[in-house]
């Protein structure tokens, strides 16, 4: 099924009357005033419903399909989390009403900073910041202003292991820092030598996601913080990789000054074909002072927004209100209907559906990018002898997998293992769904034996065929440029 | 076990498999000093029954208040079958298009939402999403910084007109960058910004000017003069834009002689609820020739195996997740569902649907301030041309009279006083499409009441 | 795609455990007591989201697909009267609780009653009948009443013309009625001395549709209406058709002394892949005292059910409550939305798209049932041609048409027009649509011409390819019989 | 034009190929005397937005009250999951599954459904649903009649602990076709209805005899020996269960030595929401000898051309469609959708679920027995084995009550002392898993100040 663009859809003088009131004429002055209508689509509310309708059908999602990827924590989204944050009152209500009419939504947000600090073992959190990447900003712009309120003026490098994922660097200069990049060692762990040597006085910090996107733990955790803090610097800890230690070990047990969580991975807010996240931080106690505004206070019985005026040293605002308000109600409800034990549960069974897919790939002839270690929550195999001996490449393989039912997992991150594939079932997949899975990887090795090209000529079932990467950023074309009829 | 579908056969044959003994020996990789047992402190789990009863009554301990407040959030008539689609699960529960075969619905969308965007704004090209409008403001300075070769002081001129929080979101983020703001006061009188004000500038190394407009006041810009004036004098022009507004005012690409260089703005008001201010989403559009430093997902259309058309992510050789530490931002994840709905809305909607409501919503703002202007104690502070806020100068203390409103059902206004004390005892009000007369009256009653 | 069945994907001692409290055990007298829990599916909630949304994609829909089924009435269902019949006040309202607690839902009510009747130009109108045909059965139930309230007990034949709808001589059997059939002309009107024949002291009422399941107008209304009431019969309006004519022509003033309205056709209430939907009866001034309970009557300005005891020559209740409560509210919200302009509009757009589908089919050489009539909402064209001279039947066109995007017109009904597709655009498609479904029809033919087999051969693009209806008939499979593992 | 998409050039097109000078025109046909010219009853048209505002209004009149009644509508919790399915564009906005291959969603779900129910029931094939359970009851006795060959009479025994409205239904719907309902009295003293009170009728002509359990009263029935009683009798058995009973309790399958003949009852507990007693969902199920004469749509599995499983409407033989007026029923829209919900809610439950719903509803009605028979004024009137219901004696006239309550926010239950006057001042109650600890409390602390 293929779908015209709503703009074939389009003829003049149509809309949806029903959605719009009818007869006022705005007082503009004429120098001010729109000449010439913008190019939107002129449908019918049907055709509208039927083209989004029939689009929507075009994807894949964890509601219709197994969906893999790692470092995505593609889990459940529970049905309740969004029912009860489109709660009528919920969605009523303005950001800028005062406290006094918005208990109901304080004390929920509050609950949920006292929730992600118990999870954590931080001693506050803001949940203002609106991504993983946003929360990574946060928290590094909390660690200069913390140097800084020291006048530790110098301290501008952050140390990233190359495993790291692409916004941490990324972040690191968005505060205006200089990003030192160390190795992995062949077991996954960071090269702690190269550690030792990257650390100094110009040590702002260093951002470690653990376990790391390599799928494995850093076992010198301990020692990684006690060297870094030895030399000036704070720990920062990237919490998407969250999933894989709830209730089981804590960022601030490992010695980490501050933390993101990507709520739209551990807590299981809905990816929405691209976002909204929520990147939540959590600071201990040094850090307090600087958290990002607002945050939910409590003074007796009432809740209150806390601002610049109660947190003076605060690196400031990020978002033109208080973050991804809905998201973090879902993560709530989510977070509530989990509990105390579900939240371990989520650990234990995203550990197990991982080794259990790592153990079978291995008996089945993968190779697993580091063999002799326990998966976390997710885990990489490399497609390099394949890609050597069957010329079928990991990409090959995803775009197979397209046509075998399943999305692919994420291909080609960590950059540093070659020709990989990060697979992350989580916890809320059965059994069945990850042994269909192993199978059709087994399928189309054997298929790659037999017929190579029909590997690299997928994916076959699929709206579109393997489409041309290349052209669309040689050849631009990034809207449609005739005007509706 | 909520969430999780392991039967105890399962998990024998995993673990067999796996060849460990326990789950919990899948742990064993962490210090055993760091394990910890529980977590004491999260509550015991709630069934989904439990949980609607708890939100229920948080929720109706809210209520529905009649709502008066603009201020960068507006409320307005949102068609059920936006969000009917929205959630679905397809676009629900799906993640950024990284494997653009099993996503061109979401693709495909994404790419409508550029044509719409680019268009509304009067630009050529326009990005996925950004966060929210204030973040998308901080952007484009960023961006402003990069595609403005010739500047190199990263200095921006900022109009005391544009909303605070904005300003002050833009200077959390890129001040690290070591960009400097700077503002430029309005016209005490008018409630707007001068091109005069600017002349202070001219010839100066400024790397880009930021409009809002309307702005926050509510109030009509003189963007013609202003976009000059930055263009005579090296800089860029960033326009801050209510999309809603751009129904019926000119857009910023024809502003001035040659049109502004980024737009950016908050996509809320197309199908997004308030919902305490997010999720919403952060739009920006560009000229094609700036389209290598903006931030964010781009879609391009291009063709598959067979030639057919479709739909994948584009340029991502700007991206933190190719670039890494030189990438245009560090965002990866965006609002995507939210531009979900703002695409169903503009389709909905269409040009003249947005006009009528845009229309409606000047008419009902100019409704409501005659009707509390009537109100003894009650003035408006500036007469000039306006969208949909206005200022008003209260007798009384502004955050005393909110209170007594809401504790009336009644959000009132945003109070200005703190941001803007030289205006006195001033409320910003808004009054959108969705206001009523007898909307209106309530709240002149109410008003008069507290004001008595 | 293909989806396995809900109890392939059960594992024992799997279920959605969020969704119910624990650890309660019931107390049963061991006689009483279930020994053998029941063969449901032991699935987690992620499974049975993927299950069903994954099911649901297999469907043709209003929402997804052109669905021209005559008859049928398949017009866009707004999504705003889903959204309010579902608010969280409606959706808990017990039935049973007290008027005074029920006021704002039975003034909804109410002012539904009011605006039927001024549709239809009727005295009274119940809302209980929970669809088309228990409608019908409530009107001739009703007629029954009336003649033995009078003492006429002999009136015990009901005359269907031989076009009608399947449930018309049903429910004239459920009545305890005979059925006398009269034949329809080659023009489409009913045989008018056949019906002169056919009244007499024995006849009942007579049941039609009016426009005809044929798609045209019954031209000598007036005529017939005179001919049965003076045979002392009454009129029965089966207002399936009502789309048709809505404010432009009304049943009680064509005669008819009593009629059902299927609000799931004329107002839009939705399908809902077989139902539910809602038979609202009307009635003239005699019929008053026989409606149906219960009706919400009006009392200064409180609203409250009348029943029994108000109307004491009721034919009584037919269902438990008061009949298809959701789909009345969604109905009232979709009749608010139209307004009066607007549902004049309903019957001049619908109207329009079938005469204009009919115009250009008849110019590409498809030959029209009636080709010398107005089309109402609806119109039939006959494949006795195609079938003889192509081998190709109207089920053939039918399966071709899927394959092309299209659901397909209802087939093989009207019974008495050979090789027939009845064809209802409806009022809410545009003409880009119908002329897309036009072309199909037209290629189909070509297709035919070309190579038979490959019609006949179809659908190929569906789920599934032709299914076998016989064996189905023959080798009874109506529950999966595995229990899950 | 709400929800027409004609532009005005589509109209002089379509007009042009029509060859009629005007829309007006199309109606030629219809006697000019009999055209009208405008509904002047209906009001003006409403934009979406005035409708939610007008209907909100209304929802907000009759808010949320606490509610303790059943009597055949029962209040459980709908998981979240169940709705966003149901309302799914594809399920909704489908009909009837004429097309097979257009429509296996909706049929596969509907042989899912007809498992589920047969397996619940303990019979062995089901139809795919009735308008509602007190129609199905009349169903199941016109189909009795047509499935007791043996028998002549068309008399149809009923306890009178069956629902009575059930029982007025079935004699509107079927004595239409001569069938004759008599009534059995209940023990006064327990509530059920003794297996000897049938013994009148030994020997006589009976068709069918209708046993609901739990009863009215919500009191478990001897149903194992009235069902032996009726088949000794050449009756056949019609049970009446709410289906969420059926997971604790033996299924009509196998009461008696030989199971009953047909199982009917109301779907609503199965993911159906109150709304005001409607659309709820029918079902029935039967023994496969009688499957012929069943009313309703049945689903069939077979195979397509290609060998492979799909399923079709089957058994349509039976239907008005085909069969006019010798159908098993006129039924044809049937109540689909909530079938739909019915599956996925068993589905989201499984069995264990449904036998913790069942149990946790009848621990709570004890509690609320328990809570409510210690305020003064109060009695149990049966005190036998239950479900989730129980009659209530009161020393105040129970409309009386039931408004006072109804005023501090409770719904307190179904007034039986007009269908049961020989209970007094009687009141039926009911508490589902949905009634908290303090809910029960707020009740009885309520009726304690009623009664005062
Ligand atoms: C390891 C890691 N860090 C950071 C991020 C960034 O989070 P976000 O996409 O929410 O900005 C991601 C996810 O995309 C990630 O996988
Ligand atoms: C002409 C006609 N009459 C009666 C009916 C019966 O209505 P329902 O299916 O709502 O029972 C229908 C529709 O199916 C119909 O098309």
């Amino acid at each position: 099924m293929r779908e015209p663009l709503i703009f074939q859809h389009s003829r003049s003088g149509r809309s949806a009357v029903a959605q719009y009131p009818h007869g006022e004429k705005a007082d503009v002055p004429a120098a001010l005033r729109r000449k010439q209508p913008p190019n939107l689509p002129e449908v019918s509310e049907l055709q509208a419903v039927r083209h989004f309708t029939r689009l929507s059908q075009l994807n894949f999602s964890i509601d219709t399909h197994f969906y893999p990827l790692g470092s995505c924590t593609m889990k459940y989204n529970p049905r309740a989390c969004n029912q009860n944050a489109m709660l009528p009152e919920f969605l009523s209500r303005h950001p800028l009403g005062p406290d006094s009419a918005g208990q109901g939504f304080l004390s929920c947000m509050y609950e949920l900073q006292e929730m992600l600090k118990e999870v954590t073992g931080m001693k506050g959190v803001s949940l203002t910041p609106m991504a993983g990447a946003q929360g990574e900003f946060a928290g590094v712009a909390m660690i200069r202003a913390y140097h800084k309120a020291r006048g530790d003026l110098q301290r501008t490098e952050i140390i990233c292991p190359d495993a790291a994922h692409g916004t941490n660097p990324a972040t690191a200069t968005m505060c205006g820092c200089s990003v030192i990049e160390i190795p992995s060692l062949p077991s996954g762990d960071i090269d702690f030598e190269a550690l030792k040597k990257a650390v100094g006085p110009k040590t702002a910090g260093i951002m470690l996601t653990n376990p790391s996107t390599l799928g494995v733990f850093e076992r010198r955790i301990e020692e990684v913080a006690r060297v870094v803090h030895e030399a000036g610097g704070l720990l920062y800890y990237d919490g998407a990789n969250l999933n894989a230690i709830l209730g089981k070990v804590r960022p601030g047990d490992m010695g980490f000054d501050v933390i993101h969580m990507n709520l739209h991975k551990t807590f299981s807010t809905p990816h929405g074909g691209g976002g909204p996240g929520s990147g939540a931080v959590g600071v201990n106690q040094r850090l307090l002072p600087f958290m990002p505004v607002p945050v939910v206070g409590k003074e007796g019985d009432r809740y209150r927004w806390l601002d610049e005026r109660d947190l003076p040293q605060t690196i400031g605002r990020l978002s033109a209100f208080m973050g991804n308000a809905g998201v973090l109600l879902r993560a709530y409800v989510y977070m509530r209907m989990l509990g105390r034990a579900g939240m371990q549960r989520v650990a234990e069974f995203s550990a197990l559906n991982a080794n259990y897919m790592l153990a079978r790939l291995k008996q089945a002839g993968f190779d697993a990018a580091y063999p002799d270690r326990r998966a976390s929550h997710e885990f990489i195999i490399t497609m390099k002898r394949q890609a050597k001996e069957l010329g079928v490449n990991a990409m090959d393989f995803a775009k197979r997998l397209l046509d075998y039912g399943f999305h692919a997992p994420t291909t080609y991150f960590p950059l540093l293992v070659p020709e990989c594939l990060l697979i992350e079932p989580t916890e809320t997949e059965s059994k069945q769904e990850i042994d269909a899975f192993i199978d059709a990887l087994i399928a189309i090795e054997k298929e790659a034996l037999e017929d190579a090209a029909k590997v690299k000529g997928a994916p076959y079932t699929l709206p579109v065929r393997r489409l041309d990467d290349v052209r669309a950023a040689k050849q631009l074309d990034l809207t449609y440029q005739e005007r509706s009829g | 076990m909520p969430f999780i579908p392991h039967t105890d056969t399962d998990v024998k044959e995993m673990l067999a498999a796996i060849g460990a003994p326990a789950i919990d020996s899948l742990f064993d990789e962490i210090p055993a000093s760091l394990r910890i047992q529980s977590l004491a402190g999260i509550p015991e789990a709630l069934t989904e029954m439990e949980v609607n009863r708890l939100m229920q009554s948080r929720a109706q301990r809210d209520g529905r208040p009649l709502n008066f407040i603009g201020a960068g959030a507006y409320e307005h008539h949102i068609p059920a079958a936006v969000w009917a689609i929205v959630t679905r699960g397809e676009f629900y529960s799906a993640y950024t298009p990284y494997q653009a075969e099993a996503s061109q619905g979401t693709l495909q969308l994404l790419y409508e939402y550029q044509t719409m965007m680019a268009s509304l704004t009067g630009m050529q090209v326009s990005n996925a999403s950004l966060y929210d409008g204030a973040s998308a403001l901080a952007e484009a300075c960023l961006m402003a910084v990069r595609a403005n070769r010739k500047s190199k002081s990263a200095r921006i001129l900022v109009p005391t007109t544009v909303n605070p929080t904005y300003l002050e979101v833009s200077r959390a983020i890129a001040e690290g960058q070591q960009l400097t703001f700077e503002t430029v006061a309005y016209t005490p009188g008018t409630g707007t910004t001068a091109a005069s004000a600017f002349n202070a500038y001219s010839g100066q190394d400024i790397t880009a000017v930021v409009i809002q407009h309307p702005n926050f006041f509510g109030l009509l810009e003189d963007v013609d003069a202003i976009t000059d004036w930055a263009h005579a004098n090296g800089a860029l022009v960033i326009a801050v834009v209510n999309p809603m507004s751009l129904a019926i005012l000119k857009p910023p690409g024809e502003w001035g002689a040659k049109g502004v260089d980024v737009v950016v703005g908050d996509g809320q008001p197309f199908g997004v609820p308030l919902s305490s201010g997010g999720p919403n989403f952060g739009f920006m559009t560009t000229r094609m020739e700036h389209v290598r430093q903006m931030p964010g997902r781009i879609i391009g259309r291009t063709v598959d195996l067979d030639g057919k058309p479709g739909f994948t992510l584009t340029l991502q050789a700007r991206e933190q997740h190719i670039r890494r530490s030189k990438a245009t931002s560090n965002i990866c994840t965006n609002q995507g569902l939210l531009v979900t709905a703002g695409t169903i809305y503009m389709s909905l909607l269409g040009a003249s649907g947005l006009e009528q409501v845009a229309s409606t919503c000047q008419r009902r703002t100019s409704e409501l301030v005659a009707a509390l202007t009537k109100v003894k104690g009650v003035k408006l502070a500036f007469a000039g041309p306006r969208f949909h806020e206005a200022v008003l100068q209260l007798d009384r203390k502004v955050s005393d009279v909110i209170e007594a409103l809401a504790s009336r059902g009644i959000i009132g206004g945003f109070d200005l006083s703190r941001r803007y004390p030289e205006l006195g005892n001033a409320l910003l009000v808004c009054a959108t499409e969705t206001r009523t007369d007898e909307d209106i009256a309530a709240y002149a009653k109410a008003l008069a009441e507290v004001l008595k």
